[in-house]
């Protein structure tokens, strides 16, 4: 730019309306926290930060739409946003095309690694491949039998994909694993919690996993309850329920049911009470929760403010080869790493739900967990590779032909 | 021949204004530099290219309802169609450039392991064919949905009501990962169209351009039509059905052709959409997207074309506008918006146009003296 | 000699008692390292001594109310009314800073011991419903160290269901036994038949695959195809009893719509946001209920949900609506305007996140009917249902608003030239239809996320109900609502969820073929007119 | 007493009726004549509130009620028959009738015998609905239904159109019963001239909008009105 | 169409041969029968509910009869028919209540009715030809709505409406005329101007008149069949029938 304007501006593109509000509302608040802060701070390269918010309203179209206008018009540095897969892969081309970065906090099916895209929630064996061990070990109830329950769209669709693959490489017997998806925003679960117990009491240990998106989550877990499904019978573990959404829940049926996820609120550590604490005092609200996406924007901000200290500009070319090894503390006492195939290390905490709503740790990873953004039990992406360091440079490396795909 | 439209004020300065963009786009966005006051950022171009694709479906839109007095709640599909349609092609296009360096599979296609190309996506590598199977799939449906309809006699609301069912089945049904269309990620991270980088500039201001002309001739068909002596059969059958019956028409014929026609041109608008937006997916579907298409019509003042056109893109504009201005009231706005129209302006914002020149003696419109007839056809 | 035996009992209760008492301590002092496989030993080392106040302590693990305080080496439980209890000794602790206390952690596997180690335990409870819910217990953990328990218990049990249910338990460990005489494991197998649900099903199932003896094999395979046999029949029924449920919440959702869409002609979009509001009046009221008060919540949030949406409709009515009679068609822009306002100001006023609605006690959980699994909180709502449907259907019949509201729909201009006030019936119409629609956000709020977006949900669903049934017919509106709740319900099971719901619908677009005028079509010149 | 006061009546810009006057009084009948399209309807409409007049006044029991609502003139006594029937076509007969108890006050609501002895085929039909009567039946309904409000302003817009020549002359025998039985002006606009002149004690003929004859029955000049009748 | 093909199973122009119709358990029409030479045109007289207007729902296809025959030009079984395909052979209809097309002006009103091909591309690529624009003039004179002619139907008079609905069943051109009261709520004047207007057509077409006014009857001069209660009463000429004691009973009154 010729003259250097006096504030960097960062973009923020959650939507604040639609049927995605209810996820994405608090992401757009977490950011104006971390900016606020970081500009209490002093800001950015001695310039203030300014948040500018757009509503996407939960529609993908206009996701693309927010981004160009995020990025041409607002010339934002970076934009942190997008919750569902479908709504990065809108904002995608633009991303690339104009060169910006995009920070993505939410965990996800995979099988992606671009350039201008850092991926701050947890690949498919950053949170269901755990979980699924844990529930296997003797610890987790020696788990013989397995249902996957999912609301029929990308993400459970693939993570299914790979867990079908890899209980099947663990000796699981096809007649043992029930797949089985749901419309979007389903609400009527009475047949299908039925099945999940005519499937369960065949005599073996058996577990769900569940993959349910959203809305469809509540009336779940409601119907759980109200059939008297309890987790010493079938635990269910879920991928996308934390406090947050347990916050419309009466927890006292559901008691012992599991969450896979990269945080947690109730990790005791001094970052994370400290970090409560303040998203508390800024949403002037004692009880507002955290939860994993909001701990991955968190990550993904401060690694950004740390490239962009090291690289001494926001130029998005230069910030973006700043990234990868740029490490930050995260909230639940270990290092997220920006890797080079632009995904971060986690560890991977396994919950149980208590009676006051809470989730308490039973199970983690003893360190943190690279992502495998290309599973390896996926026939199309096993030989695929990605390295975003010179000179690889490449998303996609297929190691068999030694070639970048794309 | 076709009688050609005698064509009033408002539609020769819309004529002017669609062509006139179309032909001035390009050169404002390309060749005036960039920082001269008359330049047109590249994102103004998608924008406008993309208000354009939605003002083609509200024109078809305003044919059928505006005209015929079938309320269709199904032309999201017509245009999700029309969409997909373009959307395998540039899937296609694609090629090796994929994550995976299929050849032949779309990389959705390889990480669900599927081994071959399914039947539907045959022939989607050509222009031509996918071109035709732009028009030909919305067409055909709506050649097969308004046969049986229109002959059961399917009318008011129920026929509302079964194409809102149409397109929220076809919507699910996209929706699955093994129908083969991508599923709820759909279609996207399109590379070029007959060659060209779809992300270039100039592509954009081409596509701009043929969205506008498209319009334009979407326009100037439905104006034709409307104006024949076909038209006024057409709005006979809206204010009285079963009377036009009793005078030898064929009103279930007369319905299907403006149905198809009108289908076809949503899914045209479908068509130059996805190259510009980039995406297509499901929820393009969805039931609501067509309620709003209806409202793009209401706003802009139902049965007049032009108003469903202005209609489109005021809305959209709106919604662009207030979404980046005020993105936590803007809902406040866009419906404050929607309450105030239907209010002040019965016939939407067209009917602003007329209010400012009332000096010419017009017949006196029937006062609203609501006959039954007619609130039946609106309650049913 | 009744008297010999309650002294011998006595003697050994306090001997072993005695004798066992460092056991126990052992047993607790397990609890201190707060590692869940030593947990687990406490567990099942505490219920083998049998203590008096096992139970109790084992119960408080369960509930997380097991506090130790690893410095002082002190181990306490909380009771439900938060007094601190010794666990070793019993005795009450006064003035003591539960702050210093640490909850003892468990997970599902430990919460497993701790049921089957109940079970044991409180077989011999002299509350019938407890001795009941720990023979369930062993049935389902199949523990055979609770063998001996049950056997005593079942010598001289009482109370019959309770003595069936002990029957059942000891069954299901000794069939799969193969120490036990043959004949003694053909009468489980028989015991098992009569059980006769999914729980046995399995079992049996395990008995006919691994038995070696020939006559329990044969009892088994018997008994498996009758039980085959009769779970299919319950499924059926089962689904039958889901589809109901869900034609309630259809016809809950859809019947104040078939009020402002079918009776009066207004295109209400804005529908889904006046169930939206009762849902979120429930949570008001909750919220604003002492806990006390918490079961009659419902009570409280029926009528005044009823009051804030027809508040609200009288108000878009008055405001909006009523300038655009005649103009049907433009009343679905401007209510969709109203709808979009409205979910932005339930944002705004609430959050976007979900709500916690809880149910009251005697409207959460399920019971067991001839075998068939009924919901309680879905029977409420069913009974609601019908309850509004049969209200509804006296205001619109038999009261001269009802009429007067039919009369304006019909002919406005005639209508007020007779007297009516079209005015007032229009505002009292709207009133009703939306009050209506609040009151089903009450029960929805019961089974669904209290959030802006849950009207959103429903109004698609719910003006294919309407139309289905026919429009401007109260009884259209319940058939519509039976028949669509019900072939969802038979055909998700068999072709899954989403195909089901894409089959009906296909169903719907063919079925207005047949009845182009829905379910209820009004038939004849009066309809032409 | 009715007493319609130069009213003038727009339909967007054209002007429908022209400073019309008319009187009704109690115990009379008032015969409106026209040939089509000269408003005689539109006057009608206007008395019973229907459409709102631009200019001049309409007062009945001495007071004026241009300005109330409809529902509150059927209130005050106006009961209407409209042309064209304009029944509840959902409604059964009985509800049909029963709309008119909106009119009265609560002890008032019953439906005569009266009314089925002067139509008694609605007794027949009581349960079927409304629209799906014969044209002729319904226009026996309409009546009915008019009196039901127990009016003390009966307006009658063509009450025999459509209807059987027996019945055409009981109508006429009744709304004679009606005058006769006192406390009632009838405002009845007709075309079937014989059948008007026999029934009328006051006449008024219009033509384009304006009354251009009118009078009391001894007084008419049957050449003269019939003039203005023939096209 | 096969029916075209079959052989003439009766030398009438219209045929009805024991007609019934029932709404509800309500009997409307009672083996109704009747048949119209071509050329013919008649009166049908009959109290209100005898089924008149029912009969003609029969002919044009919007009822469908629970038995009896309807045959037109002694080939068409107009039971089977619908009532576009019914007006394509050349039945015309005015309806009891006027009904026009209120949003088309009174030109359009009889654009659309006037005799001209129907199908779809006739219609959206055929304007209207010479002839039709000339029908159409002398048919404004004849309805004396010249002046009403750029007017929207809505906006007319409720007589109006019946003159122009006149005006669409003459533009139509039919070989048979359905004629539901067409002088209702017409001066005396315009009645007999109607009537003379009817006998003029029945020169060369067949006409069915249902009508109520004595007067207008007596002056078309023709052959009349009263119905009483679904089926016929009585037949022929107006004074006949006039003298019949029943008819006097159940619809002339003493
Ligand atoms: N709703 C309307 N909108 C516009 N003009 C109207 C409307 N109703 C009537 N007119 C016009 O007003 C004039 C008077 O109509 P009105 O209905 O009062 O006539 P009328 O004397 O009752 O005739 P008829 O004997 O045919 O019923 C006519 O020219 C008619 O075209
Ligand atoms: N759809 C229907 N349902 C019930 N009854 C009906 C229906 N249609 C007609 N009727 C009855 O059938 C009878 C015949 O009606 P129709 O209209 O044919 O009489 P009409 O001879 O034309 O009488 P009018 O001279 O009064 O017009 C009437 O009693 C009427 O109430
Ligand atoms: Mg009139
Ligand atoms: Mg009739």
């Amino acid at each position: 730019a010729a003259h250097a304007e006096d504030t960097i501006k960062v973009g923020i593109l959650h939507s604040l309306s639609g049927t995605m509000a209810i996820s994405e509302t608090t992401l757009k608040d977490v950011m104006l926290m971390l900016i606020d802060e970081q500009n209490k701070k002093g800001g950015l390269l001695g310039k203030k930060l300014e948040p500018v918010v757009v509503d996407p309203a939960s529609n993908w179209p206009l996701f693309a739409e927010k981004a160009r206008e995020l990025i041409s018009k607002d010339k934002v540095a970076v934009v942190f946003g997008c919750w569902t897969s479908v709504s990065r892969k809108s904002v995608l081309p633009v991303f690339k095309e104009l060169d910006n970065i995009l920070f993505y906090p939410v965990q996800y099916e995979g099988e992606e690694s671009e350039r201008n895209v850092f991926y701050t929630g947890a690949a498919p064996n950053q949170q269901a491949i755990p979980a699924v061990d844990y529930l296997m070990s003797a610890d987790g109830g020696s788990v013989k039998r397995w249902v996957l329950e999912g609301t029929d769209y990308v993400y459970p669709r693939t993570t299914n994909k790979i867990l079908e693959a890899y209980l099947k490489s663990k000796g699981v017997a096809p007649e043992d694993i029930m797949i089985n998806y749901t419309p979007f925003g389903f609400s009527d679960w009475q047949t299908e919690v039925t099945k999940i117990k005519a499937f369960g009491s065949a005599g073996k240990k058996t577990a769900v996993v569940s993959t349910i998106n959203g809305d469809a989550n509540v009336p779940f877990y409601k119907e759980l309850g109200n059939q008297g499904i309890k987790a010493t019978d079938i635990p269910v573990v879920a991928f996308s329920v934390g406090e947050e959404e347990l916050a419309g829940l009466d927890a006292k049926p559901l008691v012992g049911h599991l969450a896979a996820w990269n945080y947690f609120q109730t990790i005791d550590t001094p970052e994370n009470k400290a970090e409560i604490e303040k998203w508390r005092a800024f949403t002037k609200n004692p009880k507002r929760t955290f939860n994993d996406p909001m701990e991955a924007h968190y990550i993904g901000f401060n690694m950004w403010v740390k490239a962009v200290e090291k690289a001494g500009t926001t130029d998005p070319d230069k910030v973006i080869d700043a990234m990868i090894g740029v490490a930050v503390p995260n909230l639940t006492g270990g290092i997220a790493t920006m890797m080079p195939n632009h995904h971060i290390t986690k560890p991977v905490y396994i919950g149980e739900i208590q009676s006051n709503g809470l989730i308490n740790t039973v199970w983690q990873t003893p360190g943190t967990v690279v992502a495998q953004e290309w599973s390896p039990y996926l026939e199309g992406s096993r030989d695929l590779i990605s390295d975003w360091r010179h000179p690889m440079n490449c998303g996609n490396f297929n190691v068999k032909t030694g070639k970048c795909g794309g | 021949m076709m009688p050609l439209p005698r064509l009033d004020r408002l539609g020769v300065a819309f004529l002017i204004i669609t062509i006139g963009a179309a032909a001035l786009a390009p050169i404002l966005a390309l060749v005036v530099p960039h920082d001269s006051a008359f330049a047109m950022p590249p994102y103004v171009v998608a924008l406008l290219g993309k208000y354009m694709c939605y003002a083609i479906l509200a024109v078809a839109l305003d044919l059928v309802w505006g005209y015929c007095g079938i309320l269709s709640l199904g032309h999201s599909a017509f245009f999700a169609l029309g969409g997909y349609a373009m959307g395998m092609y540039l899937m296609r296009q694609i090629g090796a450039r994929g994550v995976y360096a299929n050849p032949v599979l779309p990389d959705f296609m390889v990480f669900l392991n599927w081994k071959e190309l399914p039947v539907a996506w045959w022939g989607f590598h050509s222009f031509a064919y996918a071109s035709l199977m732009v028009m030909l799939v919305p067409g055909l449906l709506a050649f097969a949905f308004g046969w049986f309809a229109f002959r059961s006699r399917v009318t008011g609301v129920y026929l509302s009501i079964i194409t809102q069912a149409m397109t929220y089945a076809l919507k699910l049904a996209f929706f699955r990962n093994d129908f083969g269309f991508g599923g709820n990620n759909g279609l996207t991270d399109f590379k070029d169209i007959l060659g060209f980088n779809v992300q270039s500039d100039a592509t954009r201001a081409a596509l701009f351009s043929l969205s506008a002309l498209a319009l334009a001739l979407s326009y100037l068909i439905s104006r034709a039509i409307v104006v024949s002596k076909y038209g006024k059969a057409v709005i006979a059958i809206r204010d009285a059905e079963s009377r036009v019956r009793f005078l030898g028409y064929r009103v279930e014929n007369y319905k299907l052709f403006i149905f198809v026609v009108s289908a076809v041109m949503a899914g045209v608008a479908g068509a130059l959409y996805v190259p510009q937006v980039g995406i297509i997916n499901p929820s393009e579907f969805d039931p609501g997207n067509s309620i709003e298409a209806v409202i793009w019509v209401a706003v802009g003042g139902r049965g007049t074309l032009v108003g469903a056109a202005l209609g489109a893109v005021a809305v959209n504009f709106a919604k662009t506008y207030f979404t980046g201005v005020f993105p936590e009231y803007w809902l406040y706005a866009l419906g404050g918006l929607f309450v105030l129209v239907t209010l002040f302006l019965p016939k939407g914002l067209i009917g602003l146009l007329n209010l400012r020149r009332p000096a010419r003696p017009t017949p006196p419109t029937p006062t609203p003296t609501p006959s039954l007839a007619q609130q039946e056809e609106g309650a049913r | 000699m009744p008297l010999a035996r309650l002294v011998a009992v006595l003697f050994f209760l306090c001997c072993t008692t005695v004798a066992r008492a460092d056991a126990v301590d052992d047993a607790l002092a397990k609890f201190f390292d707060d590692k869940f496989p030593r947990t687990e030993q406490a567990i099942n080392e505490l219920a083998a001594t049998g203590a008096a106040n096992a139970p109790a302590i084992l119960d408080a693990l369960g509930d997380n109310r097991l506090l130790i305080d690893q410095a002082d080496h002190i181990i306490v439980y909380k009771t439900t009314g938060d007094d601190l209890i010794n666990a070793k000794t019993g005795e009450k602790l006064d003035g003591v800073d539960a702050g210093a206390f640490k909850k003892v952690r468990i997970n599902n596997a430990l919460r497993s011991a701790i049921e089957a180690a109940m079970g044991a335990l409180t077989l011999a409870n002299p509350d019938p419903q407890k001795r009941a819910g720990a023979a369930e217990a062993v049935f389902e953990t199949r523990d055979a160290s609770a063998l001996k328990a049950l056997e005593a218990q079942l010598s001289h049990e009482s109370d019959p269901h309770v003595a069936e249910l002990l029957r059942q338990a000891r069954a299901a460990i000794v069939v799969l036994d193969s120490k036990t005489p043959t004949a003694d494991r053909v009468a489980a197998v028989a015991t098992l038949k009569a059980r006769g649900d999914q729980d046995s099903q399995s079992l049996i199932d395990q008995v006919a695959n691994q038995s070696d003896d020939p006559a329990v094999k044969a009892a088994a395979l018997d008994a498996k195809a009758a039980i085959k046999a009769h779970l299919a029949w319950l499924s059926v029924l089962q689904n039958l009893i889901y589809g109901i449920s869900a034609a309630s919440v259809l016809l809950l959702a859809a019947i104040g719509l078939a009020i402002t869409f079918g009776v009066m002609g207004v295109i209400n979009m804005a529908h889904g946001e006046m169930v939206m509001l009762g849902a979120y009046t429930t949570f008001v009221v909750q919220s604003a209920l002492p806990p006390s008060l918490l079961q009659w919540s419902l009570a409280v949030a029926l009528p005044l949900a009823f009051l804030v949406s027809a508040i609200v409709g009288v108000a878009i009515e008055r405001l909006v609506i009523r300038f655009l009679y005649g103009r049907p068609l433009e009343t679905l822009l401007a209510t969709w305007g109203v709808s979009l306002i409205l979910q932005q100001a339930v944002r705004s006023l609430f959050g976007a996140n979900n709500r916690q609605v809880s149910a009251p006690n005697f409207m959460s959980g399920s019971f067991d009917w001839a075998g068939l699994q009924i919901t309680t909180g879905r029977l409420w709502i069913v009974a609601l249902a019908i309850l509004v449907f049969v209200a509804l259907q006296l205001a619109l019949r038999a009261t001269p608003f009802g009429l007067r509201m039919r009369a304006v729909t019909q002919n406005r201009r005639m209508a007020a030239a007779m007297g009516i006030s079209t005015g007032r019936i229009d505002m009292l119409a709207f009133a009703l239809g939306s009050g209506v629609a609040g009151v089903a956000g009450v029960a929805l709020s019961q089974i669904d996320n209290v959030s802006p977006n849950l009207g959103q949900g429903y109004i698609i669903d719910s003006f294919m109900v309407v139309v289905l049934g026919g429009v401007g017919n109260l009884w259209g509106t319940l058939l519509g609502a039976t028949v669509l709740g019900v072939a969802n319900k038979l055909l998700e099971p068999v072709i899954g969820a989403v195909l089901g719901k894409i089959l009906l619908l296909v169903f719907i677009i063919l079925f207005i073929q047949k009845r182009p005028r829905g379910l209820f079509a009004l038939k004849g010149r009066a309809v032409e007119a | 007493m009715l007493s319609v006061e130069a009213i003038d009546l727009y339909y967007g810009a054209a002007q429908a009726l022209r400073a019309v006057s008319l009187k009704a009084a109690i115990g009379r009948i008032t015969c409106v004549l026209g040939r089509n399209g000269v408003g005689k309807s539109s006057l009608l409409r206007a008395i019973v509130g229907q459409q709102a007049i631009a200019a001049g006044s309409i007062r009945w029991m001495d007071e004026e009620i241009s300005g109330l609502a409809p529902h509150l003139r059927a209130r005050r006594g106006v009961g209407f028959v409209p042309q064209g029937r304009e029944i509840f076509p959902l409604l059964t007969v009985r509800e049909n009738l029963m709309t008119g108890y909106a009119a009265v006050s609560r002890d008032k609501r019953t439906i005569d015998d009266e009314i089925f002895s002067l139509f008694p085929v609605l007794a027949e039909m009581m349960g079927r609905r409304g629209g799906d009567l014969s044209g002729g039946q319904q226009q026996q309904l309409a009546i009915a239904r008019a009196l039901v409000t127990r009016p003390k302003l009966l307006v009658l817009d063509e009450p025999t159109e459509g209807i059987q020549p027996s019945i055409i002359r009981d109508i006429g025998n009744a709304i004679r019963y009606l005058r006769q039985r006192g406390g009632m002006a009838i405002v009845v606009v007709e075309q079937y001239f014989e059948w008007a002149r026999d029934l009328a004690d006051d006449y008024a003929v219009m033509d384009r909008g304006a009354v251009v004859l009118a009078g009391e029955r001894k007084d008419m000049v049957e050449s003269e009105v019939r003039r203005r009748l023939s096209v | 169409m096969s029916d075209e093909t079959k052989p003439e199973l009766t030398s009438s122009l219209l045929y009805l041969d024991g007609v019934s119709v029932s709404f509800d358990g309500y009997k409307a029409l009672r083996g109704l029968s009747l048949a119209l030479e071509p050329g013919e045109m008649r009166a049908i007289i009959g109290p209100n509910g005898a089924g008149k207007t029912t009969m003609m729902d029969v002919i044009t296809g919007k009822t469908r009869p629970d038995e009896g025959e309807v045959y037109f030009e002694g080939r068409h079984d107009l039971t089977r028919l619908d009532e576009a395909e019914i007006a394509e052979l050349g039945v015309g209809r005015k309806f009891q209540k006027p009904t026009v097309f209120e949003n088309h002006t009174v030109n359009d009103n009889l654009l659309l009715a006037a005799k001209a091909p129907r199908s779809v591309f006739a219609t959206l690529f055929g304007g209207a030809a010479a002839v039709e624009r000339e029908t159409i003039e002398r048919i404004l004179t004849t309805t004396r709505l010249t002046d009403q002619r750029g007017r929207l139907a809505g906006a007319l008079s409720h007589g109006q409406k019946q003159w122009l609905e006149i005006g669409m069943l003459l533009a139509q051109d039919p070989k048979l005329l359905l004629v539901d009261e067409p002088v209702a709520g017409m001066t005396d004047a315009e009645t007999a101007a109607t009537a003379e207007l009817l006998r003029e057509i029945a020169r060369n077409h067949s006409v069915v008149v249902v009508e109520h006014d004595m007067a207008f009857v007596r002056e078309l001069g023709v052959k009349v069949t009263v119905l009483h209660e679904g089926s016929v009463l009585a037949e022929g000429s107006l004074d006949q029938v006039s003298a019949d004691e029943r008819v006097i009973e159940v619809y002339l009154g003493r």
